[in-house]
């Protein structure tokens, strides 16, 4: 059976290249799909523990990651709306020329 | 020797074989694997090609011709000729396709087709992956054909399959609901996502058990979940749409060929489009086969017990093949369809779907709750059933008149002076 | 979204700070699946909406007006056949009733006779297959259009039976036809026509009650009245729209007031009631031609001057009611064999001007319906 | 059983990876696809069958084409970005990010004492378990989570329709 | 009820599956080489030369080589060289006469127009030849068919042809030197 600090090494790495698309891209869609990767990041997470974990029929991980993806889920669909209205509004994805505040 | 039982025949075969293998464990892991995928790979694409035929015959009896006759006796090899002639055209790509994606659209469109596969139980014993979440698998893997079809279209780069891409992503994501929901309320009946309790709920096992030969058949028969309201009225909704997410005829709007030539599939040619063609067909069969597992009993039929065997669950003619009776049923439903009925305009696809199959199909969910909880006089739905049939059917008549709208009235026509 | 709120030339794309799609030229060009022979409609869409549609024809003209002047007035009637060669009947009677009038020739009662029901078998093969293809653009997979296809080949028999080619019959001569009905084509023509309404009922049911193409026909393309008078559109699109204009009534030109037939008239105008006007059309046809076989006398067919035909000089327009609309011939003669001018009125061609103004507004599916309903053959377009 | 492990995990970082530095924003959310699948087949590596189902359910089969459709709606078609993809700080965030990775999350992971081997030797994976949970003790959970979806679902659609067309339909 | 219309056309459908199987009129497709082909007994293609007896074709040729057929076909695809005999007199036969099968539409205008009965329509479709050009190029040997052949495809046609002909031999023109203008 595979040792549990497998996964937590493979899900920290796959945090990281998360983080690493936020951090260092400027397109938009691009940073959201950085937060997708860090939250299935955390998923992973989650059910390596439950499946380790003392008792395992207890299903706690298994609920939290179900609950993480349906949030996930409503999270990419309200960000892709707000990047579509700000995108129409300032005509590139581009990050950085988001900057003023007001209409 | 157990007597040999036609039923299970194939299931001991395997047995047999693999108890060979006893003594190396991990051989024995990969020929059991093969044993039960290779026959899914070989048996389907059969079926693939007794549809072609079957299609071009029968289409051809419906408009009065007689359809291919020439390559064979009764144009059996017409199949053999189709797959010949598409492995020898020139696979082209255009230019400015973005090569990556133009290569891998009909692998991607290929692996849930034949995926989904292995969640059907062809026999008692015979399903290639016994997934205690069988359903929801199914679905999952559905849903992955409608990036396939995207990318079909995207990287063909030309206009007129961009359009077919978006026509046919929008289809498939607003037809999923409807087939889902009308799966829920199977599943929520019979209480566990698994593909064999689904078939098992729906035999009578006392009648099965039972000696004399007409209740045995019955027995296989009456428990479908057709024959209630809420079965009824989900098939209904699951076959229409299942039909529009295989693309078949009335929703045929991606490839709609009087319009945007062959949507996503314009730019294909040679192997590819015979994968295209291949993949649509067999997904074809999967969602048959899951509408006649979740509706029409899976692979129970009429059957009775063989005379020299005492194993009560012993059938004499073999599960699959009402199975795939079944599934060709079905097949041929959907290509007389496809003779008859013109196609639907995308917004009417459009609302078809949201406006009136989803609330029919929430309502199917109700129905079947009321259907469970509702009194029965010594096991028989005596209230259920026709008062679910009643609402069912009142619904169905006030959705579709909401739709309907002032326009589609029948005109009068007169004449001049 | 009704086409009122766009007027027919001005048209907006959408443009300024809002999500500006651009907007997508498609030439569903000559090489296409849903148009009616070589023909072009350059289409600009905005998603799946119409915003511009400009027709492009004329990949199948053939100069048949120009070298009508340099053949005799014999001569060029098989040309008249390649015209609209769906109903080469009703061009050649055209061709020739002009001729007629302009050298003033009579024609015997039996050919008369033999004219109408000549045009009218041509009528019915027009619209039953003219309906099948519609439905064909519908995407029904040719089911109808092959009904249709096996009844007008029973009546192509006839024609052959009768003129010696199918398609291309070359029938009819200045001054009656060329040669009489052959012994038992009046027996086989009226069990065809019998036969016929058993097809109309089994095509009626097929589709008028069909909810697919209720939902698809309806308030599809409408032509609205005073527009299809100003465009001078004739034919079944004109009396779609409401229009009581039927040349067979109005110019009772040949025997047809001897026949009593109706005349259907749409409410709306929209593609259903093109749609519906043609099979009602082919009722008419059949009361007719059921009329027109009871009453056939016996008599001469043609007084054959077609030879050496040398009209006074004079000018004449000579029109009949052809299954597409107005067909008329100009001619003017100046006394040699060879007409001095010769030109068509073809009805698809005018009726093809209001495509655009039935098209914007409407989603692109629709625009390839709203032109098989008008019934257009590029033979006649480009001429 | 290590041996799909590491397959699977290979493809997962290097999906991820690709998802994130490709150029061409299309295949960008084509690798991370890729990745969502092969996400999916490590939870089944760890016995939660259902949630791998759900998994390709809602990130491929939603998620993945809502992105589509977010690039097909923000620029011109073909998806490739002219402009710099680097933003301005990049190597800050390069820095930063693997700070993150070496101070904190490797060595928690090594240092602590975790369990080689999982406590419970065998799963039933059966979904009539997670049903129970769902709603005996977590029935609240679940109406939020319901209620929030449904909010996130009509949030979204009103962000995204564009005020034009909202008052043009309201005219004609 | 929503659906009933679609139910219909289904229905229609069906008696259309089943009744090809069984009703003939369903089933009009005449599998064309096996089973002969279609030709009626009226159909026109291509014209051909009428030849009166068999021993010599081209002695008993009906046409007179006038070039009214020539004149008259609006494809313009006759082409007639007269014969001249010894001494430079034209003989009544033509040397030369082509018809290019790929101009002419057959619209039998050449036969209308024939004061002598001799071009007739002939109803052989199958003409597909190798050579694009002189292939369909046919010469007058190409065109000589027997008067017997004649009665065989169009038989009342020539029937009456014939009795046109017997009447004008009973009474022979005025002049009968020259032949009718």
């Amino acid at each position: 059976m595979v040792p549990l600090h497998y996964y937590l090494v493979v899900s920290a790495i796959l945090f990281f290249v998360g983080l690493l698309g936020v951090l260092t891209r400027r397109h938009a869609i691009i940073v959201l799909i950085g937060v997708e990767i860090m939250l299935n990041a955390a998923n992973l997470n989650f059910i390596a523990f439950w499946r380790f974990g003392p008792n395992p029929d207890l299903l706690l991980g298994q609920l939290f990651t179900l609950f993480s993806i349906a949030i996930a889920g409503a999270e990419a669909a309200v960000g892709l709306a707000l990047v579509i209205a700000v995108y129409r509004f300032y005509k590139t994805p581009d990050l950085e020329k988001m900057t003023s505040l007001h209409e | 020797m157990t007597p040999i039982n036609p039923d299970q025949l194939i299931v001991q075969l395997t047995q047999w074989a693999l108890s060979f293998l006893d003594s190396y464990p991990l051989v024995a892991v990969l020929v059991a694997i093969l044993l039960s995928t290779v026959p899914l790979i070989a048996v389907f694409p059969g079926c693939f090609a007794i549809t072609t035929w079957l299609e071009r015959k029968g289409l051809a009896r419906i408009q009065n011709r007689i359809g291919p006759n020439r390559t064979g006796p009764l144009g059996i090899l017409q199949p053999a000729a189709d797959g010949i002639k598409m492995l020898l055209k020139e696979d082209i790509v255009p230019k400015t396709s973005d090569r990556l994606a133009h290569f891998l659209a009909p692998v991607v469109l290929m692996v849930p087709a034949f995926t989904i596969l292995s969640v059907l139980p062809f026999n008692r014993n015979m399903i290639p992956a016994a997934v205690d979440t069988g359903v929801i698998l199914f679905f999952a893997l559905g849903s992955v054909s409608t990036l396939a079809v995207f990318m079909a279209g995207w990287s063909s780069r030309n206009k007129y399959s961009l359009l077919g891409g978006m026509r046919a992503i929008a289809q498939m994501v607003s037809y999923e609901l409807p087939l889902v929901l009308s799966g829920v309320t199977v599943i929520m009946m019979t209480g566990s996502l698994d593909t064999t309790k689904i078939v098992a709920q729906q035999q009578l096992s006392e009648w099965i058990q039972s000696s004399n030969a007409g209740l045995q058949c019955l027995g296989q028969i009456i428990g479908w979940n057709v024959f209630t309201p809420w079965g009824f009225a989900g098939f209904l909704i699951f076959f229409v749409a299942s039909l529009a997410e295989i693309n078949r005829c009335p929703f045929d709007l991606p490839e709609a060929d009087s319009e945007i030539v062959a949507g996503h599939l314009t730019e294909y040619s040679g192997f590819k489009y015979a994968l295209f063609f291949m993949s649509e067909y067999v997904s074809a069969f999967a969602i048959n086969g899951l509408s006649t597992t979740l509706f029409l009993g899976g692979w129970s039929g009429p059957n009775i017990r063989p005379p020299w065997s005492d194993d009560p669950n012993a059938l004499l003619i073999p599960g699959f093949v009402w199975f795939f009776a079944k599934m060709f049923a079905l097949m041929l439903v959907m290509i007389w369809i496809r003779g008859t009925l013109p196609r639907l305009r995308v917004d009417h696809l459009m609302g078809f779907a949201w406006k009136f199959l989803l609330p029919l199909a929430i309502m199917n969910i109700f129905v079947g709750g009321f259907y469970y909880y509702a009194p029965r006089w010594h096991g028989i739905p005596v209230v259920g059933w026709p008062i679910g049939f009643l609402v069912m059917y009142l619904s169905y008549e006030c959705i579709g008149r909401l739709n309907r709208g002032p326009k589609t009235a029948q005109r009068v026509y007169h004449y001049a002076s | 979204m009704s086409t009122e709120t766009i007027a027919p030339r001005e048209y907006q794309i959408y443009s300024g700070d809002d999500l500006r799609t651009n907007v997508l030229e498609i030439s569903m060009g000559p090489q296409h699946p849903s148009t009616h022979g070589v023909f072009r409609m350059d289409v600009s869409l905005d998603g799946e909406t119409v915003v511009k549609l400009k027709p492009v024809f004329g990949y199948l003209h053939r100069n048949h007006e120009k070298i009508a002047e340099t053949t005799s007035y014999l001569g060029s009637m098989p040309y008249t056949d390649r015209l609209d060669y769906f109903c080469s009947m009703t061009n050649n009677w055209a061709y020739a009733l002009a001729v007629e009038k302009m050298a003033g020739l009579a024609v015997p009662e039996r050919a008369e006779y033999i004219r109408v029901i000549m045009a009218e078998l041509t009528r019915l093969q027009n619209h039953a297959s003219l309906v099948g293809f519609l439905t064909n653009d519908l995407g029904a997979s040719g089911t109808p259009l092959l009904y249709a296809i096996r009844e007008r080949e029973h009546i192509l028999d006839l024609f052959e039976w009768a003129s010696g080619a199918r398609m291309m019959c070359n029938y009819m001569r200045f001054g009656g036809v060329r040669n009489d009905l052959p012994s038992g084509w009046l027996a086989q023509c009226k069990k065809v026509v019998d036969d016929f309404p058993a097809f109309m009922d089994e095509f009626e049911t097929l589709l008028t009650g069909n909810e697919i193409i209720l939902s698809r026909c309806q308030n599809v393309g409408v032509l609205p009245r005073d527009l299809a008078i100003n465009a001078s559109i004739t034919g079944p699109c004109l009396r779609a729209s409401g229009v009581d204009y039927d040349l067979r009534k109005v110019d009772k030109y040949g025997i047809y007031d001897r026949f009593d037939f109706k005349v259907p008239l749409g409410s709306v105008g929209d593609c259903y009631d093109r749609f519906m006007i043609r099979l009602l059309e082919m009722r008419e046809s059949v009361k007719i031609l059921k009329q027109a076989l009871a009453t056939i006398p016996e008599g001469p067919v043609n007084d054959s001057k077609a030879r050496n035909f040398r009209p006074k000089p004079a000018e004449a327009y000579g029109r009949i009611e052809g299954p597409k609309g107005e067909l008329g011939f100009y001619l003017v003669s100046d006394g040699t064999p060879k007409p001095h001018r010769y030109h068509v009125r073809p009805p698809s061609f005018i009726n093809l001007t209001v495509l655009e103004d039935m098209c914007l507004g409407q989603k692109i599916a629709d625009a390839v319906i709203v032109l098989g309903s008008i019934d257009i053959v590029l033979g006649e377009v480009d001429r | 059983m290590i041996i799909t492990f590491s397959i699977l995990s290979a493809i997962a970082v290097i999906s991820a990876l690709l998802a994130v530095r490709l150029r061409n924003l299309v295949h960008a959310t084509l690798t991370l696809m890729a990745f969502f699948v092969a996400l999916a087949g490590l939870f089944i590596l760890l016995m939660a069958e259902f949630l791998a189902a759900v998994q390709i359910l809602v990130y491929v089969g939603a998620v993945g084409i809502l992105i589509l459709f977010a690039i097909m709606l923000t620029q011109q078609v073909t998806g490739n970005v002219k402009e710099h993809i680097e933003a301005h700080g990049a190597l800050w965030g390069l820095a930063g990010a693997t700070a993150v990775l070496l101070t904190l999350l490797l060595p928690a992971i090594l240092k602590t004492a975790l369990p080689l081997q999982p406590v419970v030797e065998t799963i039933d994976p059966s979904v009539r378990a997670l049903g129970l949970n769902l709603m005996a003790p977590y029935t609240i959970a679940l109406q939020v989570i319901a209620l929030l979806l449904t909010a996130a679902l009509l949030g979204a659609v009103v962000i995204a329709i564009s005020p034009e067309k909202s008052e043009e339909e309201k005219k004609s | 009820m929503l659906g009933i219309g679609i139910l219909k056309g289904m229905v229609v459908t069906a008696k259309n599956f089943f009744g090809s199987f069984v009703n003939k009129r369903l089933l009009p497709t005449i599998q064309y080489p096996e089973a002969g082909n279609s030709v009626t007994l009226f159909s026109r293609n291509i014209p051909f030369l009428v030849y009166d007896n068999d021993e010599d074709p081209l002695g008993t040729m009906r046409c007179v080589a006038c070039k009214i057929c020539e004149k008259e076909c609006p494809p313009q695809c006759i082409y007639i060289v007269m014969e001249k005999d010894a001494n430079g007199k034209p003989a009544k036969r033509p040397k030369v006469f082509d018809i290019d099968i790929s101009v002419c539409m057959g619209c039998q205008i050449c036969v209308e127009v024939c004061p002598f009965e001799s071009i007739k329509m002939d109803s052989t479709f199958e003409l597909s030849t190798p050579d694009r050009f002189e292939g369909l190029l046919l010469k007058r040997e190409h065109l000589l068919k027997s008067n017997t052949y004649f009665h065989k495809i169009h038989p009342d046609e020539a029937q009456e042809v014939d009795d046109r002909l017997a009447a004008k031999q009973k009474k022979p023109a005025p002049t009968p030197s020259t032949p009718a203008a």
